[in-house]
C-alpha cells in the first residue's frame, strides 16, 4: 500500500558509553548508509540518548517534528519506555522494539532481540564444563538492570542444577566498565586465595579483569569468559589465547538486524514477524572467523 | 535627628541598557536559538512542538525553581535525581500496595501523591538539618544522599525496574498526558511553581531572608534571622519540588528504575546558574531559572530535530550552547 | 606637633580632581598640594570624597579628569602598585584583608620575602616587629577572621608601616581605637614624621586633627572648602567649615533617668573573653561601657545576646526573668544590638539601602507580600531622619560612604522600636555633624523611656553622654562611675589597672 | 603622652584540642575505617591490598591535587573526567600513528606523554581563559566543556574503544605496573605530586595568592596580585595533574573509550572537600586532600572484600561514611 509515501524510519538507541552501546551505534550508522542505497525511497533519523526520558524526549520528537512512520528503538530501558512506545503506536507509527522487551507486548508491533536468559545458561554451561564440573567462580555483574539480572539468574541456575560443584563466590557489579571491573577484580583476588575461572559477563569487563590477574600474577585462574562479541576478544579466541578459550555473542549487530528487517517488510507493507530471537552463540576457536568484525568498533 | 539634607536624593534610576542587556542574557539566547531552530526545520515552532519542549522543561524547571532558594541561600543539592527516583519508586511500591485496600482509583492515587510529597520533604529536612544543624558541608552531605537514594532505590527495584500496576497506570496518566484549555498539565504546574517560587522569592520575607543568609550569613545572624530555620526550609522547599516533579513524572513513564532522573541535578544545577543566579549565592531570579531550564531542553530538542551533527556530538553542542549563553549574560561581577 | 622637619617642598599636588560614579560628581575640582614632610589632616562630611579621593592617590580609582602630580610629576597609577612604586601606601578606612590567611601572610601580600619557596619564619618575625610598633601582639599565625575589629584596624596600621612609605595616608585610623592605642599611633606618627613621611590624615576626631596635623584641608561635597595651617584654626571652626554652618552644643542636656530597671543582667560568662559581667540598666538611662581594646565589651555582649557561646546567671527585663539564647530571642524581647563590625555584622552590603533598612522589621510590610512601595517609603523617611547621604537611593549599600553605611546601620536596628538598645561604637566613622545627631537621638531615645547601653573608645563621648559608666578590664566589670565622679583620669586609672573596685558590691551598690 | 599600651598586647590563643581533632577528622576517618576493615577481613592490611588501594587512589588523588587549587582560589572544575577521557584517547591514537615513523619504543611514549601533558594544560588554559578572563561562572564553563571532551572521545573512537598498539602497550606497562624499591610506581608520583603540591600550596608566593584570591579577590587584586593570571594558572595546573594521572592510566588497560574518567570530577572534588577544604574557597589543605582520596578508594575496597550489604547497597554505605567523616571535621565555622 504504501509504495509511494515514503519510509521514515527513526532509530533511537541509547548512546555509546561502553563497548557495547558503541557497537550498536557503530551499527545502525552503517546499517543506515547500506539501506538508503538500497532503498531510495526509506529515509533514516538516528538518535542517541542518555537516559530513559531523554529517549523518551526523543522519540516524541521524531514523532511530532520528523514525521516518522516507523520507528526502531533499542530502549535504554524496558519499564519507562512502554508508555511513550504505546504512545506512539497508538498514533499509527510502526515500532520495532529491540533487545529490551516492552513490560507491554501490545505496545510494540515487532520485537527484535537477543537472548538474555540464554546468554547466562550457555556461558555456565561451556564454564561448567571446561572446568570439569567443579571449582570456584566469581561473577563480575554489569550495570543493575532488568538485562543483567536475567543473565546473572539464569546462569546461577543453569550452574546448579547441571553443575552443582562449581561454586560461586560472589557477583558484584562492574557497570559493564573495564576500570570498575579491574578494581572489583583486584579486591576478588585479595580475598580469594583460590579462583578457577571468572565469568566477566562482558567482554569489556573481560578486558579489566585480565589486567588484574595478570599484575596479581596469579596461576589459579584457569580462565575467563566475557561476552557480547567484541572484535578483540573474538580474535583472542581465534588465536586460541588461554585465558579467553570462548565468548558468547550478544551482538551489537542486532539493530542492523532489526533495520534490515523492518525496512524490508515496511518497503512492502507488509509486516514482520512479531517476534524474532537472535540466539547467543557459543563462539570458539572453530567458529570464530564467522563473528569476527575488524571494521567496528567493537 | 533632624538636619537637612544637604543635597535632595535623586529618584531610583533605571539600569543603563547594556546592564539590562546582561540581564536578558539567557532569554537572549533561547530568543536566538528558537529563530535558528525554526530556520533549520520550520516544524520547531509548531504549537505540538512548542508544547513538548515545555512540558519536558517542566520537570527540571521545577526542581530547578527549589534548587534557585537552595542556591541563593549559599547551599547546594546534589541529590535531587536519586530523591526523584526513590520518591517515584516508593510512590508507585506504595500505590500498588494500596490497591487491594483502597482500588485502584483515585484515592489511592491521591495518596500516593501525598506520600511522594512527605518524602520530598522528609529527604529536604534530613538535608537541612544535616547541614544547618549539623554544619556539613552541602556538597558532601548531598554527595552522600545521591548515592544513598539511588541505592535504595536499586535495592527496591531488585536492580529493575518498578512498574505501575495497569488499572492505575490508565487513571493517572492524565495527570501528565491531560491538558486543560489545550495547554498541557506539566506545563500549567510548572507555571504555577514557577509564579509562586518568583513570588515567595521576592516578595515575602522568607525570600529576603535566603537572599540575607545567602548574601552575608554572619549579617543575617546578627539580624536577628533564624539562620538555622530558614536555611533547612530552603532543603524541604527543594525536597518539594522535587515531589512534585516526580508525581508529574510517575504517570508520563509509569515505572521508576536505577536510572531515573540520572543527571537531572547537574540540570536543575545548570538552568539556575545559567539564569543568572551566581553558584555563591545572595541573589537569584525565577524567571532566569525558567528561561535556563527551558534552554537546556530546547538545545536537545533542536540536536533531535536536525542532523547537523554526528551523534557522537550532541554533548559537545549542548556544551558550547551553554557556555555561549553564559558569556552573553557575564560579567556582572564587580 | 610642632614641626622641626618639616620642607617646604611640594611633595603631592591635586590639580583639578574630578571624579564620577556614573552620573554622580563626587569630586568636583580638587586642588591644593601637600608639603613634603608634614602631616596633612583632611576632614569633611560623610560623603564628602575624602576616601575617594585617597584612593585616587593610592591608585585604586583613576580620576575622570585632573592630575596627581607627585614631586613634579604628573602620575597616572594603574594600580597600587605603581603608588607604591612611588613610595605612596594607603591605609583603607575599610579593612582590606584576605581574612583566611594569617597575620603574617596578610602583611606581607604580595610582598612575600624569600626565594623560591616564601620565608614564613622571617615573615612572622617581621610581622611581631610591625605590629609590635602600633602596640599590637597577636600570634602572627593567628588567621586574620580571628581578630577584633581594632585589633584588624591596628594590623592595618602596621602593614602600611611594614611597606617603606615616604607618603602614608591614613584614611580614620583611630575609628576604632581607644585613646590608648591612638597615643601608640600618635608616636608612631611623630617618629614617621622626623624621618621625613609625608603623611595625610583623615579622621572625624577634631580634636586628635587639631594635635597632629599641620595643615587642615576641608571638603565639603565633594569641593575644596579651604586648606589652612593647623595652628589658624580651632576644633569649633573645623566643624563650621565642614558642615557650613554653626554647631551648637554637640551633647544634649541630660534627663534623669526612671527607677524603674530595664534590663538586669547577672554572671554573664563568654568563655576566653569576658567573666561574671553583670549590671543594671534602667529606662530612660544612657550607660556607658568603657574599656581599652580587649578588654571583653564587644564580646560580653555578643555573648549576652547569643551570638557566641556563653552562660549567664539571669537576665530579668523590666523586672521579669527572660532567656535569651539568640539574636531572635533577644529581638522578640525588644532588645537590639549595633555590631560594632558594620561590614562584617552590620550591613549587607551587596544589598541595597532599602532591604537593609527594613530587613529587622519586615514583618511590618507582608500583608503577606512584601509592600515595596510601603518599604521605600520607609526608606525615605529613614534616609531623611537619619540623614544618610547617598548619590540615588537604589544603590548597594557597599557604594555609601563609610559614615553613611554608619547612620544606615544605625537606622535599621532602631527600626524595631527596642527597649533596650546597645550600641557598639555608633559613631565609628561618623562625622562630627552627624555625631551630633547620633547623640541626640540617644537621648532622645532614653526620653522616650528605652535603656540605652552605649560601647565606645571614645572616651569624651562616653563622658558627654552617658549618665553612667562602667569600666571593663580583662573581661571583668572594674569599675563605676557615675554623676560627678565621671572624668577621663579616673576611666584610664580603672581601664589601665591602675585601680581597682572590688566590683559587684561597687556596682550593685548603686541599685 | 604614655597611655599604657591596650590590652591587646596579650598572646593569642592556640586553637583548642577539640578544633585540632576536627581538623584531623578525615584522617581520623580513616584509620578508623581502616581498623574496622581489618576487623572484618585480615587481608584488608595485606602490602598487596594496601597497595592496590594507594595505586588505585593515585588516578583521582592526583587529579584532587590539582583540584584543590582550583577550589581553594575559589573556582571549581566538573571536566576532570572528560578530559582524562579525551587526553588518554588522543594520546592513543598519536602513539599508535607514530609507531611508523618513530617506532613502537620509549621514544613513541615519550612524545605521547608530552602530548598529553599539551593538551591537559591547553585545556586547563581554555578553561582558565574563559573562568577569569571570559568572566563566566566557572560551573558553567566546566559543565560544558564535561560534555565537549567526552563527545569529541566518543567521536573519535567511534563509540568504541581505542586501544593501544600490542607493542607499545607492553612497552609502557611499566609504567603503571612496574614499582620501585617495592612501591609501585603511581604511588610514588602520586606521593610526589602531593608533596610538590603541598609545598606549592603552601610554601610559595604563587600558593599563597591563590589562598588570598579565594579568601577575598578585592583584597587580592588591591594587592596588586595579578588575580586573572593566577586563577588561568590554577586551571592549567588541574589540567597537567589531569594529564598525569592519566599518563599513569594509560598503561593499565592499555585503551580508553566512552566510560574512561566517568565520575572522576565527583570523587576529585569529593576528595577535596572530604579532606577539610571549603567549597568556597580560601584556604585548603593538600595533606586532607590526599587522606580524602585514599578514604573514598578505601570504603569502594572495603565494600568489596567484604558482603556485609547488598551490592545494591554499595552506594547507600559509600554515601553515609563520607557524611560521617565529613561531620568528623565540621562545624570550623566560625
Ligand atoms: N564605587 C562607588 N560608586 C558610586 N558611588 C560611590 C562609590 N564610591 C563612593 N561613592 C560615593 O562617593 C561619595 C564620596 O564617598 P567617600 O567614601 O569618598 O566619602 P568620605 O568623605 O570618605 O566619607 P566618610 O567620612 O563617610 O568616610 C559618597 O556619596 C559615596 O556614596
Ligand atoms: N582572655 C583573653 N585571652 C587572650 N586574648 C584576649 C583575651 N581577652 C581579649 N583578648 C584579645 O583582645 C581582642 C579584642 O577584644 P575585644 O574585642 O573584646 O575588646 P572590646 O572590649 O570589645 O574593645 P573594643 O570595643 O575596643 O574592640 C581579642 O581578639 C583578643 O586577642
Ligand atoms: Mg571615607
Ligand atoms: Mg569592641
Amino acid at each position: 500500500a504504501g509504495q509511494s509515501t515514503p519510509l521514515v524510519i527513526g532509530v533511537s538507541i541509547p548512546s555509546a558509553t561502553h563497548g557495547w552501546t558503541g557497537g550498536v551505534v557503530y551499527h545502525a550508522n552503517e546499517a543506515a548508509k547500506d539501506l538508503a542505497k538500497k532503498y531510495p525511497n526509506a529515509r533514516f533519523i538516528i538518535k542517541t540518548a542518555n537516559s530513559p526520558s531523554e529517549q523518551a524526549n526523543q522519540i516524541q520528537d521524531l514523532y511530532t517534528v520528523n514525521k516518522i512512520n516507523t520507528l526502531v528503538i533499542l530502549p535504554f530501558e524496558s519499564a519507562p519506555l512502554t508508555r511513550p512506545v504505546a504512545n506512539l503506536k497508538k498514533q499509527g507509527v510502526y515500532t520495532v522494539v529491540v533487545d529490551r522487551g516492552l513490560t507491554d507486548t501490545s505496545a510494540q508491533d515487532a520485537y527484535v532481540a537477543g537472548d538474555n536468559p540464554g546468554f547466562g545458561k550457555v556461558a555456565a554451561q561451556f564454564m561448567g564444563k571446561q572446568m570439569g564440573g567443579k571449582g570456584n567462580v566469581v561473577i563480575l555483574r554489569g550495570l543493575p538492570t532488568v538485562i543483567d539480572n536475567q543473565r546473572v539468574d539464569s546462569f546461577e541456575a543453569a550452574m546448579k542444577t547441571q553443575y552443582p560443584n562449581v561454586k560461586i563466590l560472589d557477583k558484584k557489579f562492574g557497570n559493564w566498565n573495564r576500570d570498575d571491573a579491574f578494581k572489583v577484580m583486584q579486591d576478588y583476588l585479595t580475598r580469594y586465595p583460590k579462583i578457577d575461572a571468572v565469568w566477566a559477563s562482558d567482554d569489556d569487563m573481560a578486558v579489566g579483569v585480565l589486567k588484574a590477574i595478570q599484575q596479581a600474577k596469579r596461576t589459579d585462574i584457569k580462565f575467563v569468559l566475557g561476552g557480547a562479541g567484541m572484535k578483540d576478544m573474538i580474535k583472542r579466541v581465534m588465536d586460541g589465547d588461554k585465558m579467553i578459550p570462548a565468548d558468547v555473542t550478544y551482538p551489537p549487530a542486532m539493530i542492523a538486524d532489526a533495520m534490515r528487517l523492518a525496512t524490508a517488510a515496511r518497503s512492502k507493507g507488509q509486516k514482520m514477524p512479531a517476534s524474532t530471537i537472535i540466539p547467543s552463540v557459543l563462539v570458539t576457536k572453530a567458529n570464530a572467523k564467522q563473528f569476527y568484525y575488524p571494521n567496528s568498533p567493537f | 535627628m533632624s538636619t537637612p539634607t544637604s543635597e535632595a536624593v535623586r529618584p531610583a534610576k533605571r539600569p543603563n541598557i547594556l546592564a539590562r542587556i546582561g540581564a536578558l542574557g539567557p532569554l537572549l539566547g533561547l530568543i536566538l536559538l528558537a529563530i535558528l531552530a525554526t530556520s533549520l526545520n520550520s516544524d520547531f515552532a509548531s504549537i505540538s512542538n512548542v508544547s513538548n519542549v515545555l512540558t519536558r522543561a517542566a520537570f527540571t524547571g521545577i526542581i530547578a525553581v527549589g534548587m534557585t532558594f537552595v542556591i541563593v541561600s549559599g547551599g547546594i543539592d546534589l541529590s535531587v535525581g536519586s530523591l526523584a527516583a526513590l520518591t517515584a519508586g516508593s510512590m508507585i511500591l506504595i500505590m500498588n500496595s494500596l490497591i487491594p485496600t483502597l482500588g485502584s482509583g483515585t484515592s489511592t492515587i491521591l495518596v500516593g501523591m501525598l506520600i511522594a510529597l512527605a518524602i520530598g520533604a522528609l529527604a529536604g529536612l534530613a538535608h537541612g538539618t544535616l547541614i544547618a544543624r549539623g554544619r556539613i558541608e552541602p556538597f558532601i552531605v548531598t554527595l552522600g544522599t545521591l548515592g544513598l537514594f539511588r541505592s535504595v532505590l536499586t535495592y527496591l527495584s531488585n536492580g529493575g525496574a518498578i512498574s505501575l500496576n495497569d488499572t492505575l497506570s490508565e487513571k493517572y496518566s492524565p495527570v501528565y498526558y491531560g491538558s486543560v484549555l489545550g495547554v498541557p498539565i506539566p506545563i500549567l504546574v510548572f507555571a504555577l511553581v514557577a509564579l509562586l517560587g518568583g513570588l515567595l522569592l521576592n516578595r515575602t520575607r522568607y525570600g529576603r531572608y535566603v537572599q540575607a543568609i545567602g548574601s552575608n550569613e554572619q549579617v543575617a545572624r546578627y539580624a536577628a534571622i533564624d539562620v538555622t530555620r530558614i536555611k533547612i526550609l530552603t532543603y524541604v522547599l527543594l525536597g518539594v519540588c522535587v515531589a512534585i516533579a516526580t508525581i508529574l513524572y510517575v504517570p508520563r513513564l509509569g515505572s521508576a528504575s536505577p536510572s531515573t532522573g540520572l543527571l537531572w541535578e547537574l540540570e536543575a544545577i545548570a538552568a539556575v546558574i545559567i539564569g543568572g543566579t551566581a553558584l555563591k549565592g545572595g541573589s537569584g531570579r525565577i524567571w532566569g531559572t525558567v528561561v535556563g531550564a527551558i534552554l537546556l531542553v530546547t538545545i536537545e530538542n533542536v540536536l533531535n530535530l536536525t542532523n547537523l551533527f554526528s551523534v557522537y556530538l550532541n554533548a559537545a553542542v549542548q556544551g558550547v550552547v551553554i557556555i555561549i549563553v553564559a558569556f552573553l549574560q557575564r560579567g556582572r561581577r564587580t | 606637633m610642632t614641626s622641626p622637619a618639616r620642607t617646604h617642598a611640594t611633595h603631592v599636588e591635586f590639580s583639578h580632581i574630578t571624579k564620577r560614579f556614573g552620573d554622580v560628581d563626587v569630586l568636583r575640582d580638587v586642588n591644593f598640594d601637600v608639603a613634603r614632610g608634614e602631616v596633612h589632616a583632611l576632614i569633611g562630611e560623610n560623603g564628602a570624597g575624602k576616601s575617594t579621593l585617597m584612593k585616587i592617590l593610592g591608585g585604586y580609582h583613576s580620576p575622570t579628569t585632573g592630575d596627581v602630580v607627585v614631586d613634579g610629576e604628573r602620575v597616572r597609577f594603574t594600580s597600587s602598585r605603581d603608588a607604591e612604586a612611588k613610595g605612596i601606601v594607603l591605609i583603607h578606612q575599610e579593612f582590606n584583608f584576605a581574612e583566611d590567611l594569617t597575620v603574617a601572610q596578610n602583611v606581607f601580600l604580595g610582598h612575600e620575602v624569600g626565594g623560591l619557596l616564601v620565608n614564613d619564619a622571617e615573615m612572622n618575625r617581621r610581622a611581631v616587629d610591625a605590629m609590635n610598633r602600633v602596640g599590637l601582639a597577636v600570634d602572627p599565625r593567628t588567621r586574620v577572621r580571628e581578630l577584633s575589629v581594632p585589633q584588624k584596624q591596628l594590623l592595618e596600621i602596621a602593614k602600611a608601616l611594614s611597606r617603606s612609605a615616604t607618603l602614608l595616608v591614613m584614611d580614620e585610623p583611630t575609628a576604632a581605637l581607644t585613646p590608648g592605642e591612638t597615643e601608640v599611633l600618635f608616636g608612631v606618627m611623630s617618629e614617621l614624621r622626623a624621618s621625613g613621611v609625608t603623611m595625610l590624615y583623615i579622621s572625624h576626631k577634631l580634636d586628635e586633627v587639631k594635635r597632629v596635623s599641620d595643615s587642615v584641608t576641608v571638603l565639603r561635597d565633594g569641593r575644596l572648602v579651604a586648606t589652612r595651617p593647623a595652628s589658624t584654626l580651632s576644633t569649633h571652626e573645623m566643624a563650621n567649615l565642614m558642615v557650613g554652618r554653626e554647631l551648637a552644643d554637640m551633647f544634649p542636656r541630660h534627663n534623669a533617668p526612671s527607677d524603674e530597671e530595664a534590663l538586669q543582667v547577672e554572671h554573664l560568662g563568654v568563655p576566653g573573653w569576658a567573666d561574671d559581667v553583670g549590671f543594671t540598666v534602667r529606662r530612660g538611662e544612657v550607660l556607658g561601657f568603657a574599656g581599652l581594646i580587649g578588654s571583653g565589651r564587644t564580646e560580653a555582649f555578643e555573648g549576652l545576646l547569643g551570638l557566641r557561646r556563653s552562660t549567664v546567671g539571669s537576665i530579668r527585663k523590666h523586672g521579669r526573668p527572660i532567656r535569651v539564647r539568640s539574636a531572635i530571642d533577644a529581638a522578640r524581647q525588644g532588645i537590639v544590638y549595633l555590631s560594632e563590625d558594620r561590614k562584617g555584622k552590620g550591613l549587607h552590603v551587596d544589598f541595597g539601602l532599602r532591604p537593609n533598612l527594613t530587613l529587622m522589621t519586615l514583618e511590618r510590610y507582608a500583608r503577606p507580600l512584601l509592600d515595596r512601595r510601603a518599604e521605600d517609603a520607609a526608606l525615605t523617611r529613614a534616609v531623611k531622619e537619619y540623614d544618610v547621604r547617598a548619590s540615588r537611593l537604589d544603590v548597594k549599600a557597599a557604594s555609601l560612604s563609610g559614615g553613611n553605611q554608619q547612620k544606615l546601620a544605625l537606622a535599621k536596628i532602631l527600626e524595631r522600636d527596642p527597649d533596650v538598645v546597645i550600641l557598639d561604637e555608633p559613631t565609628r566613622g561618623v562625622d562630627v555633624g552627624a555625631k551630633r545627631d547620633i547623640y541626640h537621638l540617644v537621648h532622645k531615645l532614653a526620653q522616650a523611656g528605652k535603656a540605652v547601653i552605649v560601647i565606645s573608645s571614645e572616651l569624651p563621648e562616653l563622658l558627654g553622654l552617658c549618665h553612667r559608666l562602667l569600666v571593663m578590664r580583662g573581661g571583668r566589670i572594674v569599675g563605676e562611675l557615675s554623676g560627678n565622679d565621671l572624668d577621663e583620669q579616673t576611666v584610664i586609672q580603672y581601664a589601665t589597672g591602675l585601680r581597682a573596685d572590688s566590683r559587684s558590691d561597687h556596682v550593685h551598690s548603686h541599685l
